[in-house]
């Protein structure tokens, strides 16, 4: 048993996804149960935090981290997982990019306690309690971990040796790292498990030259089922997306929405949206080009959706406010300048 | 050094910067006709050469952003003028977008601007930099930095700052 | 004073999936028990902004376990938003891919997370009481029957989803996609066979535990027993319904208390925030928070399959309906206050998702391409109602003309059960704590009662997933240990 | 990465820099730049000592990457190019930080400002340098034809000259006539000998010459390619000619019935008719048919000039002909249009009879032109007795244009002594500066003050014909401010000619952008350098000659055009031309066939290769402008010597004074909770 490799699973910020993803390689589990000895797997198995602590660090093979960096708690288990670990492999899209949990990062903690302990519909608080970090009440003091301002991905924690992206992932995927590892092929430290195309590679749909003259919302029209769905105005990040899931969303008439991250050698997959996605569009006037993109509300919303927290910015802009970071906000949609016409 | 606390005190001593893309055909060698003609400026802007204003990837503003500007600015030819046919739109409906989006994420859009001149436009380069430097001045640094060093997180309820920072 | 602290923490603070704090007095007895669950994601409030035709494929981004609930709680609430009425063919996709949703859950819980308890026994070591323990107790084919209805059943759900986790078809006014001949004779089959792992589950049930009076006694005990009120979604006869209805509450003595529509549930449900946790605890508002407490004056309510029985007249389905006079009939009559029941509702639930699904494969209208309905209506609220596995669920959106998000509640599966659970651990404390003694068996004790309810925290938080690690540790009054016990249970 | 050698050099430039750059300081500053090897400054970069500097240290050294801290790239990046190149080290290893244009020249008045900038600038260039990769210039092979567009008194002596050193010449000329404005004119300033006695001969040698190809009344529609292979598309717009069967006898004109003015030749002072030759010298000797005011092609009856032909050379149903012709180099000579005084009301062209411009008055100066040469009224018999010239019509007027069209002083002076000699009319000059630059010129103004001409220094008000004194009664009335006395005067007079500027074409933006070059504020045609390359433009293999240029008189387009001739010839001579490998490449096996790029480029240089679900650039097409590249979603698209990494990098160099200190890693960690 002892001399069994080491391997170690965990989630921080997530949804659990990943994990039911995992036991989605069937039988083979058992193969992994067996090849390795699996020393911390809390949601599947009678481990603690001690047991972590006592073994020797690097003494732990593999660590899949799942879920992205929220509170003190997620970083601390993150760090001591990385202490013990000699291969730290960041599990989906939470740990990888932050994916739905880092839109987060459009708001300020603030803002969350005031709508959520006070303002929500449902909410009845005349005291205005919100949750705190240390709250004495009668014969002693309760606590709760420390809730940040911004989340974080994996890497931007602790150093991180290998990529498996997807919400979740995909078997077939899990089962290539797993089966890397238990054969010692690792390829080299910084790898994405996974492929270096888009998901237009692995999407049947017959795609022409683009020209976008207006942005349709999914519910407004019903796409023909052959055609891209780009070339006919719905959005799909399926362009700008690291294959490996097989398409899954197009081939239901769905939009991409980008939960495998960026291709290759992309640093920001939002900016790459952009950039392709205006080119393409058929106006040449301030005017033209602000009237289709009207058609196309919350953009950062669609290019950041999984991305957010492993962007360049990262977060929306904080400003100081009486003595706390809040979130900045311009209101008005910028325009193009007229003038610039000519 | 030009005094920016006159238009908002938290630059302090420091100056704004502003990155600029200009194209090789016409905003550069108006900003070298600028030179040859000795028409003065700001020292804001710090400049790239591109082929074409088309070459702008969206991720050069952003990291730009990320990496200390202020602002950036992107200058071509005038619409019709573009050396490559339409470089320019498509620099233009770039930066469209791409100010939509960075709006969402708090960057005012005036920290991202587009202006055209020919080769033959000196002054009016100038005049874009003065005015794009103004513009900066009164909305202030950005130090980006900041918002992803977010000490002032990690502590529920927020601390007084001082307490906060040794967090 | 010398006050004990005795701290039921998962793992240690640093995990923070959820924890217990009990306070003892002088002589030992209970005084306060604290439940905290220390996470917090905050969908509402990132959500805003968002265009509302998006949510199906956010919101399921709060549990991997049950996406599927939030999909379709959430295309629901479009439906409403846009005020657009799908086509039937696409609300009978809904349903059928809700059944085979509920038929994989269901599953997982009783043979992995709950029935173990049972099958292998409440006192056999931790080591035993998982999944690989009931196959060893019921034999292999079992296993592998488990396994399989769960394969199968996900193979419906990214038939019909797109997906099997984070399904993505749903939309204002139907579905992206319906489903061909082929893909609906698959569907029937696996129908069928749910029906009979239904039945066969239930056999299970009876021989092992019915048939076994010590465990009949721990189900009726005392401990495990609580008088509040129960909430379930019923169709247009109070027969129970997963996908549509109206929302039903009936009182400790099981008489009709409320009965509303999706739209209005904020006239009757309000939330309670404690500074100690980071979730708030429901309650029924026109009885008001009145702490930790049963009985009819306390606005407790719970919301699990017991509670759905307990709150309808019936089922729609024949097999299911037999199941459910059973359960009634064994136990004593409606409604059934008693915790551990909840494993044997959640079998007769199973067994009606099995049977209602065949009803809706066999329908020839499924098959009917037409899935969508264009909205035409400008949007302004929406709300949308689901029962989870672990409870009503419901999505309340607000948007400006564009149909971007103003505003987003959500009231989640074991958020209405917080309140109630608390109250669970509280009682089983207080009774198996004495003169600042622990008994060793109290944890497996307190977890049962709280396993029963299948908690899921990360619906409840919109955070982690209900994994909910209990570790009992006593201190003496210098604080040295001196006893320590941990066990696991997984919600969802 | 940081295994690179960088040398950098900062060039004082005399005082152009080091007058407001600390440069020794930043040469020191830069020598702890990562990677840089050695940093030095020096007077002139790019005197042969400098150069030299480089070129030791890169054979000494063994530099890896050279960064010159001096002018614009578009001065001297070639030169340093050069420089590595014979010492070895691949040119396209070589990046220019322009810290004069960019900053010393624009920094004056606060020099620690413009040593910070520079130093940016510098660290830009240094992190750039690092990701530059060596490329190969592609040789093109210069097609030796070259087309000359534009048959005024500029592009006849280029093509001339091209065509006598025995190359091909495709000559294109809008008009039925090659000759330009020069043919219109009577005489020539200073020396007054007559301007088609000069013309007609080179006109008929370009007519006649087997090196050049004639296409008149024709124009260019399209241009594609790069210099030394540029294929232009030309519309042969229909004569209704049969050129080989047409004598050009005159049968067909004199029998035309339809008689119309003439506006283009004879600045509308006189007639033409609908099928017509626009002078008798002209070359090619045939008329052409205007379709809009012949007859027949009105209503369908006539044909007059049909029964008359001797020939039978008029074909009404001739259709415009589309010429393709690959040539090398393109010079564009394509003149200038003139002011239209209607413009400036206030001196009442247009509306009062006896206001006539420049162009007008040069028609009936000439002695074939409508007045035969005699100097009349509008009525065509009286004779002026007093003649009033208003200088700087629409030039030198910011209501206008600023500029000074160069040749207006001359050509009223010359005006005044063909007044005088012809009519002894009294003759006033109302000008604001007399410009009597070059040869001779200044002798001329003299003399036409010997003969008795007023010099009246003042911008003309105003013209009118509303009388305040008797004398003035039937008369113009010049009204002006006389600047040398200082008082305001009334002159009556019976003609006034306006002397019109020189304005670009009306059409100069589009032809511009045809060819791919640039215009000045104004619209003329710009160069490649003010003074060092005055008829080159920034598109290689394209040169301009003449007033397209800016307004300059007959000897100044003359040398122009022989300077274009010369410039084309040294480059057929060389045979072929390198071309900057900056060009887009797609990797095939990453590319996944979103086909966002396919129509971006406006060259089509993107094909989508449907069996293989790949997009692949055609190199050949390429302009290298990376519009695809920025657009790639999957970033598969490289664009060379401006890679991405390239520019990420001297993004981060640019910024090395405000950079945040390290990772977001680190800062974090700094941020652990106590």
């Amino acid at each position: 048993m002892a001399d069994k490799p080491k391997l170690a699973i965990y989630w921080g910020s997530s949804c659990g996804g990943c994990e039911i993803a995992l036991l989605g390689i069937h039988e083979v589990i058992l193969d992994v149960a067996d090849f390795f000895d699996i020393v911390f797997w809390p949601c599947a198995m009678d481990f603690k935090k001690t047991d972590l602590e006592a073994i020797p660090d690097g003494d732990i093979l593999v660590t899949l981290y799942n879920g992205a960096i929220r509170t003190d708690d997620n970083y601390e288990m993150a760090e001591l997982l990385r202490r013990k670990s000699k291969v730290m492999v960041a599990f989906g899209s939470c740990a990888m990019e932050g994916c739905i949990p880092g839109l987060a990062n459009f708001v300020d903690r603030e803002q969350m306690m005031q709508y959520i302990y006070k303002d929500a519909p449902t909410v009845v608080n005349p005291e205005g309690i919100i949750p705190l970090e240390s709250i004495p009440v009668e014969d002693g003091v309760l606590t709760l971990p420390a809730f940040w301002n911004t989340v974080k991905t994996l890497d931007q924690v602790v150093s991180v040796e290998y990529y498996l992206p997807g919400c979740p992932p995909e078997a077939k995927w899990i089962l290539a790292l797993v089966q890397a590892v238990m054969q010692g092929e690792l390829p080299p430290p910084g790898s994405v498990v996974g492929m270096n195309v888009t998901v237009c590679d692995e999407c049947p749909r017959t795609r022409e030259e683009k020209k976008i003259r207006h942005f349709y919302r999914p519910y407004e029209i019903i796409p023909d089922p052959t055609r891209c769905l780009l070339d006919q105005g719905l959005f799909c990040a399926g362009i700008a997306t690291r294959a490996g899931c097989g398409a899954l969303c197009p081939s239901v008439n769905m939009g991409c929405r980008g939960c495998y991250g960026p291709n290759e050698g992309v640093v920001d997959g939002g900016a790459k949206l952009i950039s392709a996605i205006a080119s393409v569009l058929d106006a040449e006037t301030p005017e033209e080009i602000d009237a289709i993109l009207d058609t196309l509300p919350d953009p950062a919303g669609y290019f950041y959706r999984f991305g957010l927290a492993s962007s360049i910015l990262h977060r929306t802009h904080l400003e100081i406010e009486n003595g706390r970071k809040v979130a900045a906000h311009v209101e008005a949609i910028p325009r193009l300048d007229p003038k610039l016409k000519d | 050094m030009a005094d920016y606390k006159q238009f908002n005190p938290a630059w302090e001593e420091k100056s704004p910067v502003i990155i600029g893309f200009l194209c090789n055909w016409c905003s550069y060698r108006a900003a070298d006709l600028a030179g040859t003609s000795r028409f003065g400026y700001p020292s804001t802007l710090r400049d790239i050469r591109i082929m074409c204003t088309g070459r702008l990837d969206p991720t050069f503003v952003i990291k730009a952003l990320r990496e200390g500007a202020d602002g950036v600015l992107v200058m071509g030819c005038h619409p019709g003028q573009c050396h490559y046919e339409e470089g320019n739109f498509k620099a233009m409906r770039r930066v469209a977008l791409l100010r939509r989006t960075l709006a969402q994420l708090g960057v005012h859009p005036d920290r991202v601007q587009l202006g055209w001149a020919s080769a033959a436009q000196g002054i009016m380069f100038t005049e874009i930099v003065k005015e794009m430097t103004e513009r900066i001045a009164r909305l202030g640094p950005l130090t980006w930095q900041d918002n992803v060093d977010d000490v002032a997180s990690l502590h529920l309820p927020p601390l007084p700052q001082e307490e906060i920072s040794h967090g | 004073m010398t006050t004990k602290r005795i701290t039921i923490d998962p793992i240690t603070r640093l995990e923070g999936h959820g924890k217990i704090e009990i306070f003892l007095d002088d002589q030992g007895e209970v005084k306060n028990t604290y439940f905290q669950i220390p996470e917090l994601r905050g969908f509402e409030v990132f959500c805003v902004g968002r265009p509302a035709e998006e949510m199906p494929r956010i919101t399921n981004r709060i549990c991997g376990v049950c996406p599927e609930a939030h999909h379709m709680a959430a295309s629901k609430a479009l439906d409403d938003l846009y005020k657009v009425d799908p086509p039937s063919a696409a609300k009978k996709l809904r349903e059928l891919f809700y059944g085979a949703f509920y038929v994989t859950d269901h599953t997982t819980h009783f043979y992995a997370l709950g029935g173990p308890d049972f099958v292998v026994g409440p006192n056999a070591p931790a080591a035993e009481r998982n999944i690989l323990g009931v196959v060893a107790k019921v034999g292999k084919e079992a296993g592998l029957k488990v396994i399989n209805t769960r394969k199968y059943n996900h193979e419906v759900i990214k038939i019909i989803g797109g997906r099997v986790i984070h399904p993505v078809s749903g939309l204002p006014g139907g579905m992206s996609k319906a489903i061909n001949e082929e893909e609906r004779q698959y569907i029937e089959t696996v129908a069928r066979q749910n029906i009979e792992f239904g039945l066969w589950s239930l056999q299970i049930f009876r021989d092992i535990v019915l048939a076994n009076k010590a465990y009949v006694d721990l189900v009726v005990g005392d401990t495990y027993t609580q008088h509040t009120y129960y909430m379930g979604l019923v169709d247009e006869n109070n027969k129970v319904n997963f996908y549509d209805g109206k929302i039903r509450v009936v009182d400790p003595d099981g008489k009709e208390f409320a009965k509303y529509r999706a739209q209005d549930y904020t006239e009757h449900i309000a939330e309670h925030v404690e500074p100690y946790a980071y979730l708030k605890y429901p309650y029924l508002k026109k009885i008001g928070w009145k702490g930790f407490t049963d009985g009819k004056d306390s606005g407790m309510y719970a919301c699990t399959p017991m509670s759905r029985l307990n709150a309808a007249d019936g089922m729609t389905t024949p097999k299911a309906q037999e199941a459910y006079e059973e359960l009634f009939a064994t136990l004593g009559g409606k409604p059934v206050h008693h915790t551990l029941a909840i494993h044997w509702a959640r079998l007769v639930e199973l067994l009606y998702a099995a049977e209602r699904m065949l009803e809706l494969v066999t329908d020839e209208e499924i098959t009917n391409p037409n899935v969508r309905t264009i909205p035409t209506e400008k949007p302004t609220v929406g709300i949308g109602t689901v029962e989870a596995p672990r409870g009503t669920l419901t999505h309340h959106y607000e948007t400006d003309e564009r149909g971007i998000l103003t505003k987003v509640n959500l009231i989640v599966g074991t958020t209405n059960n917080y309140a109630p659970i608390t109250y669970t651990v509280k009682k089983a404390a207080s009774q198996l704590i004495h003169a600042g003694k622990v008994d060793n068996g109290i944890l497996n004790m307190v977890e049962m009662a709280f396993r029963s309810y299948d908690p899921c925290f990360s619906c409840a938080t919109h955070s982690l997933p209900g994994q909910m690690p209990l570790e009992v540790v006593v201190y003496d009054t210098e604080g040295a240990v001196v006893d320590h016990q941990e066990q696991y249970t997984k919600g969802c | 990465m940081s295994e690179e050698k960088i040398g950098v050099y900062v060039c004082h430039c005399g005082h152009n820099i080091a007058g407001t750059v600390n440069v020794e300081d930043v040469a020191v500053w830069a020598s702890d730049l990562p990677g840089v090897t050695v940093a030095r400054d020096y007077k002139f970069m790019c005197s042969s000592l400098g150069q030299e500097l480089i070129e030791e240290d890169i054979k000494k050294q063994g530099l890896t990457r050279v960064v010159v801290a001096a002018c614009s790239p578009h001065m001297h990046e070639p030169t340093f190019r050069g420089a590595c190149s014979r010492a070895g080290l691949n040119p396209y290893l070589f990046e220019m930080a322009n810290i004069r244009e960019h900053a010393s020249w624009v920094h004056q008045d606060d020099k620690p400002a413009a040593t910070e900038k520079a130093k940016s600038i510098i660290s830009g260039a240094v992190s750039r340098a690092r990701e530059l990769e060596p490329l190969e210039a592609f040789q093109a092979p210069i097609h030796q034809t070259t087309m000359v567009v534009g048959g005024g008194i500029a592009g006849i002596n280029a093509a001339l000259e091209i065509a006598n050193a025995g190359f091909k010449v495709i000559l294109v000329e809008r008009e039925p006539s090659i000759g330009g404005h020069m043919a219109q004119f009577d005489k020539t300033f200073p020396t007054l000998d007559c301007s088609a006695c000069i013309l007609t001969p080179k006109m008929f040698d370009v007519g006649n010459h087997p090196n050049i190809e004639l296409l008149t009344y024709s124009e260019v529609e399209k241009v594609d390619g790069y210099v030394g292979n540029f294929t232009v598309r030309v519309r042969k717009k229909a004569r209704k000619i049969d050129v080989d069967l047409c004598t050009g006898c005159g049968d067909c004109w004199e029998r035309c019935p339809a008689k119309v003015v003439d506006y283009v030749y004879e600045a509308g002072l006189g007639y033409r008719t609908a099928v017509y030759r626009p002078f008798p010298q002209a070359v090619p000797k045939y008329p052409v048919i205007d379709p809009d005011t012949c007859i027949y092609f009105k209503n369908g009856r006539c044909k007059a000039c049909e029964k008359f032909c001797p020939t039978n050379a008029i074909r009404f149903d001739q259709e415009d002909e589309v010429i393709v012709a690959t040539v090398g180099n393109i010079v564009l000579a394509t003149g200038y249009d003139v002011f239209d005084a209607r413009r400036l009301p206030q001196y009442g062209y247009g509306r009062l009879a006896n206001v006539f411009t420049s162009m007008e008055f040069e028609r009936m100066t000439n002695a074939s032109g409508p007045t035969n040469g005699k100097i009349v009224l509008r009525d065509g018999v009286t004779q002026p007795e007093s003649v009033a010239i208003l200088h700087c019509i629409g030039s030198r007027d910011k209501n206008t244009n600023e500029y000074c069209s160069a040749t207006c002083c001359m050509a009223a002076l010359k005006f005044a002594h063909l007044v005088k000699e012809k009519t002894g009319a009294e003759v006033y000059n109302f000008y604001i500066d007399m410009r009597t630059a070059f040869k001779d010129y200044e002798k001329f103004y003299n003399r036409l003050m010997e003969e008795g001409t007023h010099f009246i220094r003042g911008r003309a008000a105003e013209v009118t014909d509303a009388a305040r004194k008797p004398d003035e009664a039937g008369k113009l009335v010049v009204q002006a401010e006389d600047t040398l006395i200082g008082k305001q005067r009334r002159i009556p007079v019976d003609m006034v000619i306006l002397m019109a500027g020189m304005e670009p074409r009306h059409d100069s933006q589009e032809v511009a952008h045809r060819f791919g070059i640039g215009c000045s504020d104004a619209g003329f045609f710009t160069e490649s350098h003010a003074k060092m390359d005055p008829v080159a433009t920034m598109s290689p293999g394209i040169f301009i000659a003449g007033t397209c240029q800016g307004p300059k008189d007959i000897p100044a387009s003359v040398s122009q055009g022989e300077a274009a001739a010369a410039r084309v010839l040294s480059l057929i001579g060389r045979g072929q031309v390198e071309i900057e490998p900056v060009r887009a490449r797609i990797d095939e096996d990453r590319c996944s066939g979103c086909r966002i790029c396919n129509n971006l480029c406006p060259y089509h240089a993107i094909d989508f290769i449907g069996e293989l679900g790949v997009s692949r650039v055609n190199p050949a097409l390429c302009k290298g402008c990376g519009t695809c590249v920025a657009a790639c979603p999957s970033q598969v698209i490289e664009g060379q010597h401006y890679t991405f990494d390239s520019i990420m990098a001297q993004i981060e160099g640019l910024l090395w004074d405000v950079r945040p200190s390290g990772k977001e890693k680190v800062t974090f960690l700094e941020m652990e909770p106590a």
